[in-house]
């Protein structure tokens, strides 16, 4: 903590804390971590103006590795600690961080009416898709069947996207990343640090324990390639080996489907080029069905709108009144 | 133990003048600023006075109804006045249902100020009557004076080409011409007021005047019954300066703004609507005080956390609620605790439990606010007596938030939110600065380490370079504030939380007693009792009973002095508006043989109870 | 509540309980309220079946003026009882009662699950994009710029729009109506009741107190022909005078446009025929901007998903095991 | 007054024999299923046991760290085991972390078992040593088998094709193996347990079967050093019937289920995850009983508000969860006070406050179980005393839910939940039914009439013909339960409330004693303090102390007659893992010169701290 031997450029190792990572041998959640600090050493961003707030969960106990300022909160509230702070100081670079059960079961309320607010914050949903540090309960994100302690026959309940959820509660910032496809998650973790307004990044996060492999279904490295489209702003929506798949809209435009370039060559035209602008196609890429389509990675949406902090900030400069003045509004009488 | 089964006798209040007029109408009838009027009449005479309006729900209703019907109390005059009166000298019902909802509110022999074209057969029946009021015998005893408001009022605004509908806006004018008569008061004030209102040349200003006048005429022309006497108000001296009324929720915003500008801090208060706390956000969103903003939360959690988190990025964090809100937040307020942050928390008590009765004031959350969380969670809670009181018990609660680290819980009521008493405007320049004094760069800082005197962490802000350091609600190590599972550490901080709050009380040592040190009987209340007890304790001591009343401010850590004090009484009485939580507490901290006085009703005590059961007590025991 | 007294055909006034109508006169609630009435006897809904469930507000003082059962619980909650209450007797017939207040605001975590655990009940929700009860603050609901006490200068934050994040958390029906368009709200009401799953209908209800006229752009008579578009399963998207306009999307299906068929006569092959089952489509319809846009109203959305009370008591009716045995599992010894 | 600080001597406990082993290793080193062998091996001996899970944190950890050991500790012999030991005689550490973690809770001489070839300098680095403990000389004084368990192991099951990793999982079993040769135990009823897990040919059965017999055979051949006794288990003749071990949280299913089933109700545990209450969930979850389900939802306050839904609907609502879950609870808890319907509260308690120490027990969620909601809101508050207890404390909790149309809170905790003992199980069909009877229609039905002699109101389910009627939060007419804002009947419903609660000490009208009737000491204790306590009072009581004990499981509302009873000894000692909640709460009630013994380290209390206190009190007062 010694303010002065700062080193002049600061590696990721440098954002971390002095206390021994706590999490399962081989959780995703190690691989994200190292993304966060890379993220940070990218922008060399100041520790002291940084502050992870989080929720309870596994995840949540990210702030303490990171040697920034840190609080790890109560369950599903980080958000509401967040929009706290930012009014207060809204210089400071706040990262949420989250697990599925924090900000989708008891946080949605919170969740929801952050992107609705347009906080400027980061929030890194770590999605294992289950409780993790509660021992492995499905969650809202839990596909139906999961089987777990509470849902010994499977659960009955449809899951829920956060990023569909996000974009309905008005989000000006939705991505997706994999925990350890490190080389695309610090871009994207990077472009939501940048981007002014809550930013919500999805990162897919293999809980060894109690869900494990999960989402190998599109991250298996032998699938990736197929299961996986990279959306990049302007350009077409293509992927699989060689780029030969592109995704179009169908006709009555309820959802999205998978154009076959080396079949049909001239459908090229129907591919889709992203336009992280739209909405429409924003919410049919975040949900499409992972067994017959890809998963949809990278900044899937993000248009411009004011902030909560600025908004609040701007309107607190505003106030000139004093107190005395005030006192003495309405009806006095003099003795 | 029901202050309101007590019978309804005379006011007992008899040794100095004051008289209590209450209001009563549809909520369209104005009453409420009819009502202000009055107070401030009264109170540019100098004198003592205070004021409560009286809701009977939260949503409006059909007009004529008597779930429509909402009123205004105020009572002045000279000597103490610190209640609003048990009962009224006067009652003003602008319709059928006004005088069924507060006739039982009226002393015998009580005036009633009626419209009587109000008391047509749709009136009488809308209100519930079976029969109409006026004709049968069901007022006998009482003064009227019945007159045809309405008509009379249509007549005097006409002239201003005034309709039927606007011109009954001005009934209220009419009858306050009418009441200033009666305390013989000119209207020229009024007018004035009216003129800076509306403007001088202002159609409703003229018309309003107009029927003010009119009022004040026909009371002056022979048509009022001739037993009914004037009342003359009095020439009183208060405080030389500068004043005005006050409401608790004012008060209460007044002082939380002077806090946290005399501390350099800002202050973002994070609220939630609720009755009836919503007042203290919609007076402070109103001030557009530099440095003071408000923030509504999406629910009361959220509202909490938020507050929290101002603190914790180095602002003043406010928070505030009534019970059900309360409630809601006690996990969050656990973690302030934990994490030993400055945080205001404001409890506009009402009556419980659950929903309850929204508008009614009562003192049952006490035990929820010391004792209400999960582990051992101790905060300090503090009580404001009076509307006045409210300014500086905020100011207090700041003090000891920030130089402890640690939740203040304010505990307010409906009753003392809304009631209002004449308020000299403090000197805010006077106010001592106290500036807070944040971490700054050093080099061995640990996170909890405590300030040996009041145990109280370091407040470090983010954005303080090189004091990057990670709070958080699982156990901490007790200095460096790292997570820390040991059992003796965790026996250690649970003892250090504890005694912070517990050594808070040496800035509660002074305990305030009205009365001698020594007698038969002490009487301890807390928070909006004070106006009852203070007067029933100055008309027994006026009379030579040895009786003596202190109204505690510091609820929690309780002071040890207060055993001492208390030893010095032959019987000590705590009165209070719940089941005997504060009893019970003191049970525990340091008198088990005090007695207990109760009323769980949502209504204030009536002097005139206080003053029977003291009485009682004191001659059981000589 | 005498029980043989029951006429043979049940009046809308028979579903009138005794305690007296108490909202201020002219609110919006009052039509509602015989909207409600009117489509329970339309269906002769039996009283002892029909459980109204509300949370806080003015509209949720609804239960007490129906002679069914009611239940006026907590601010926010009502789905939460409304789940309780459906998994233990799903034949009962349960209205949930909520204002923008209590269902976007404090309750809106139990609003998004409630859709997503799809339970079978309807959801009325009574938008008057205010707290009306406590006195008039802006709420979730409310307009940017709603002058309100707490919010003296004007509201800062945008508005959720409850139908899209019902639809974002998995709603099956989603349908809109207007307060005193009470021959267009019954059928809306029946609908909703005859919907196997959460149906949610969001009602405009004028509060004439705090936030009066805040719907007359489209509902005021001389206007709603041109601003309400009222939807048909099945039929084209016309509205206006003599139908003469009608709604597309538009060329990067990023919005609904509308068509002028006077003018574009032949146009009228864009016109979108109305698929209740599209959630592409209904999400459009939802987000239209109410200043250049009619209003969607009618039954926006409908599809068909299995049911939490439904799952639930299945699962229970599977339940087979006998205590005694399940005590004697495992490892036991005798003695 | 911190129970751990007191140094480690003997076990103290030598009246009669008994033994604690503590398993530590890895979580994947099968520790809990070792230990849970052995528990088996003494149960079927017939001795009484006791078992604790102890695991330090809430996460996994990387293998052979400090934060990530797992314990399981068992004592087993003849007489009154009621407490899993204050400190082992034998410590099996499968690595050197599990031996830095758990060395303090070892007696001096103990016998420490170790798998040397896991002191590698790897390992001893890992754990965060500096040197080999094994070499330095800080082991002194203890007796050690120090073998090399995990080349023994891979040993022994190379024959069946096992490689190194699939090997490493057989080293439980080894240990175990050595371990029932200690206690001069045939390895028969293991194998035939492995069999019938696995299948008789099924090479797992095998491979651990060959361990196990190898661990034996080691210890018998003479490689073990002879100055270790080997301690022979005595048999002992408990109850006849079937036997089988339970925990806290199994207990209490069955508990719960039991209750419903014989009310003829259909029952839902709604709840959400949380540390240590969600086993209660899991368990009800796996068993699949007829009528009997669990609903995980979104929250704690969905959870709470649907158990109260269910109950609306005609089932019984159970929500179980524990200090951050159940502050949250809090509003929705005091609308079912309001409503008046039957609803059962399940705290696990966890140290606090705030997130706290999640895995370890407390008892201080008290205060706020009893006095935490806002308003006057009263509810019944249970404790069970041990894991067998609980399932009698569930029934009984149902019965006055149901008779008294009350929430009944029952305050468990981490140790409960988890901790074992043996138990007899009972059967079922001997259990009285007690079919609840709803309100079936009836003419003059009024939603709030009352029960005289219970004062319960009537339970009437949506769908019974005639009897349609609304309820609410909000302040009800004592009789047709519509709302009501009148002051006198505010005060009436408070004071019903109360006396509903207050009556239901009837309930429990016998308190057990253990010990005589009247002494010098009677210590007060209440949940899983019970084990320590009783072990000091016998053990004391033995030694011609005149001490005796209660252990109440109604903690509101009190009995009076604990007053009586307490009034006959010379001292009153309350003993509870907080700062003196219960201490303040009977100080209220009942007994003003009580004293308190407190501890608040998230572990439980040590029998030889108790006994010294005890002693203490007793002798200065002598
Ligand atoms: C109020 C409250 N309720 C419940 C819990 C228990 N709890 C801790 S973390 C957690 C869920 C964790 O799941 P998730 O957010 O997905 O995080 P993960 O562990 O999977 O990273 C729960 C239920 C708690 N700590 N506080
Ligand atoms: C826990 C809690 N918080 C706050 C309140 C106060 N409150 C009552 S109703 C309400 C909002 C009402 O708004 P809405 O749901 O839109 O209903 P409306 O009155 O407009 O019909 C609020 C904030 C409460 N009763 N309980
Ligand atoms: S339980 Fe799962 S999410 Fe949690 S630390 Fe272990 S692997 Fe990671
Ligand atoms: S305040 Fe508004 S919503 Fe409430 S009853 Fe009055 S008009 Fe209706
Ligand atoms: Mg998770
Ligand atoms: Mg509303």
């Amino acid at each position: 903590m010694s303010i002065n031997t700062e080193p002049d450029k600061l590696k990721p190792t440098d954002y971390a804390s002095d206390q021994e990572v706590r999490w399962c041998p081989g959780c995703g959640d190690y691989a994200i971590l190292n993304a966060v600090k890379k993220t940070l050493a990218d922008k060399q961003a100041k520790k002291e103006n940084t502050v992870f707030v989080s929720g309870i969960g596994c995840s949540s106990r990210l702030p303490y590795y990171m040697a920034t300022y840190g609080f790890h909160t109560i369950h599903g509230r980080a958000p509401a600690f967040a929009t706290g702070i930012k009014i207060t100081n809204p210089k400071l670079d706040v990262w949420v961080i989250t697990g599925d059960g924090d900000s989708l079961s008891i946080g949605g309320n919170h969740f929801i009416h952050l992107f609705r607010k347009n906080l400027n914050c980061q929030v890194l949903l770590f999605n294992n898709e289950i409780y993790g540090l509660t021992k492995g309960q499905a969650s809202p994100a839990s596909r139906i069947g999961t089987i777990s302690p509470s849902t010994p026959s499977g659960s009955l309940e449809a899951p829920i996207s956060a990023c569909e959820l996000a974009l309905s509660s008005g989000a000006t910032f939705v991505a997706r990343g994999v925990d350890t496809a490190i080389k695309k998650l610090v871009p994207t973790l990077s472009k939501a640090q940048e981007h002014v307004g809550t930013s919500l990044v999805e990162i897919y996060q293999n809980c060894i324990v109690y869900n494990d492999d999960v989402f190998k279904s599109f991250t298996d490295k032998s699938v990736a390639s197929e299961k996986q489209i990279h959306l990049e702003h302007g350009q077409p929506m293509l992927f699989g080996e060689n780029n030969k798949k592109g995704l179009a809209i169908n006709k009555d435009y309820s959802s999205l489907e998978i154009i076959d370039l080396e079949q049909n060559e001239k459908e090229i035209s129907r591919v889709l080029v992203h336009d992280y602008k739209n909405k429409t196609i924003a919410n049919l890429l975040t949900q499409m069905d992972q067994k017959s389509m890809p998963v949809a990675l990278g900044v899937i949406y993000c248009v411009e709108k004011p902030t909560l902090d600025n908004y609040y900030t701007e309107k607190l400069n505003q106030h000139n009144n004093e107190i005395s003045n005030i006192m003495e509004k309405g009806q006095t009488w003099t003795i | 133990m029901d202050g309101n089964s007590s019978e309804i006798r005379s006011n007992n209040i008899d040794d100095n003048w004051s008289t209590t007029v209450r209001f009563a109408g549809d909520s369209g009838d104005g009453m409420q600023l009819t009502g202000g009027r009055l107070t401030f009449e009264a109170a540019i005479s100098g004198m003592g006075l205070a004021t409560f309006p009286d809701y009977p729900a939260e949503i409006r209703a059909p007009a004529g109804t008597t779930f429509g019907v909402s009123s205004f109390q105020v009572r002045f005059g000279e000597g103490l006045i610190a209640s609003s009166g048990d009962h009224a000298d006067i009652l003003v019902a602008m319709n059928p249902a006004a005088l069924k909802v507060n006739i039982k509110e009226v002393l015998p022999g009580g005036l009633l100020i009626l419209d009587s074209s109000s008391f047509n057969e749709r009136g009488i029946k809308k209100a519930g009557y079976e029969e109409n009021p006026l004709e049968n015998n069901s007022l006998a005893g009482m003064q009227i004076i019945s007159a045809d408001i309405s008509n009379l009022t249509i007549e005097a605004v006409k002239e201003f080409g005034l309709g039927n509908k606007d011109g009954m806006r001005c009934r209220n004018m009419w009858t306050l011409g009418l009441i200033l008569w009666l305390f013989t008061k000119e209207t020229n004030e009024t007018i004035n007021w009216l003129q800076n209102k509306f403007g001088k040349d202002n159609i409703l200003a003229k018309a309003n005047m107009a029927a003010l006048n009119a009022g004040h005429s026909y009371a002056e022309n022979t048509e009022i019954s001739s037993d009914i006497i004037r009342k003359i108000v009095p020439k009183i001296k208060p405080a030389k300066g500068k004043w005005r009324a006050i409401t608790g929720a004012e008060s209460l915003a007044f002082g939380l703004a002077t806090g946290a500008i005399k501390s350099k801090l800002n202050m973002t208060l994070c609220s939630y609507p609720i009755t009836p706390a919503s007042p203290i956000m919609h007076y402070l969103a109103n001030y557009e005080l530099k440095g003071i903003g408000i923030y509504q939360a999406e629910d009361e959690i959220a509202a909490c956390c938020s507050a929290i988190g101002v603190s914790y990025a180095g602002g003043l964090g406010v928070t505030s609620s009534s019970g059900p809100g309360i409630s809601l937040k006690t996990e969050a307020i656990g973690l302030a605790i934990s994490v030993e942050l400055p945080l205001i928390i404001i409890n506009s008590q009402r009556a419980g439990p659950s929903t309850g009765l929204p508008t009614r004031a009562e003192q049952s959350d006490l035990m929820q606010a010391v004792h209400g969380r999960h582990g051992e969670a101790p905060l300090v809670v503090l009580a404001p007596k009076s509307p006045s009181h409210c300014f500086h018990i905020a100011q207090k609660a700041i003090h000891i938030a920030i130089k402890y680290m640690t939740p203040v819980m304010i505990l307010s009521d409906a009753y003392l939110t809304n009631a209002s008493e004449p308020w000299l405007i403090p000197d805010i320049s006077g106010i001592k600065e106290n500036p807070v004094s944040f971490g700054e760069y050093n080099e061995n800082y640990m996170p909890f380490e405590r300030n040996p005197n009041t145990l109280a962490r370091k407040w470090v802000k983010p954005g303080t370079k090189g004091m990057e350091h990670r709070i958080g609600g699982l156990e901490k190590d007790s200095i460096s504030g790292n997570i820390s599972y040991d059992p003796e550490n965790h026996q250690e901080m649970t003892n250090l939380r504890a005694e912070k709050i517990r050594n808070i009380q040496n800035e509660f040592e002074k305990i305030e007693i009205i009365g001698p040190d020594k007698g038969d009987l002490l009487v301890i209340g807390w928070g909006s009792t004070n106006g009852p007890i203070s007067e029933a304790q100055e008309l027994l001591s006026n009379k030579g009973y040895a009786i003596s009343h202190t109204q505690i401010s510091c609820l929690w850590p309780i002071s040890h002095n207060l055993k001492n004090i208390a030893s010095k009484f032959k019987e000590v009485l705590v009165v209070e508006m719940n089941d005997g939580q504060l009893f019970n507490l003191l049970k525990v901290e340091t008198m088990p043989n005090a007695k207990s006085l109760t009323q769980v009703s949502g209504k204030p005590f009536r002097v005139s109870y206080l003053l029977d059961k003291f009485k009682e007590i004191i001659e059981l025991r000589n």
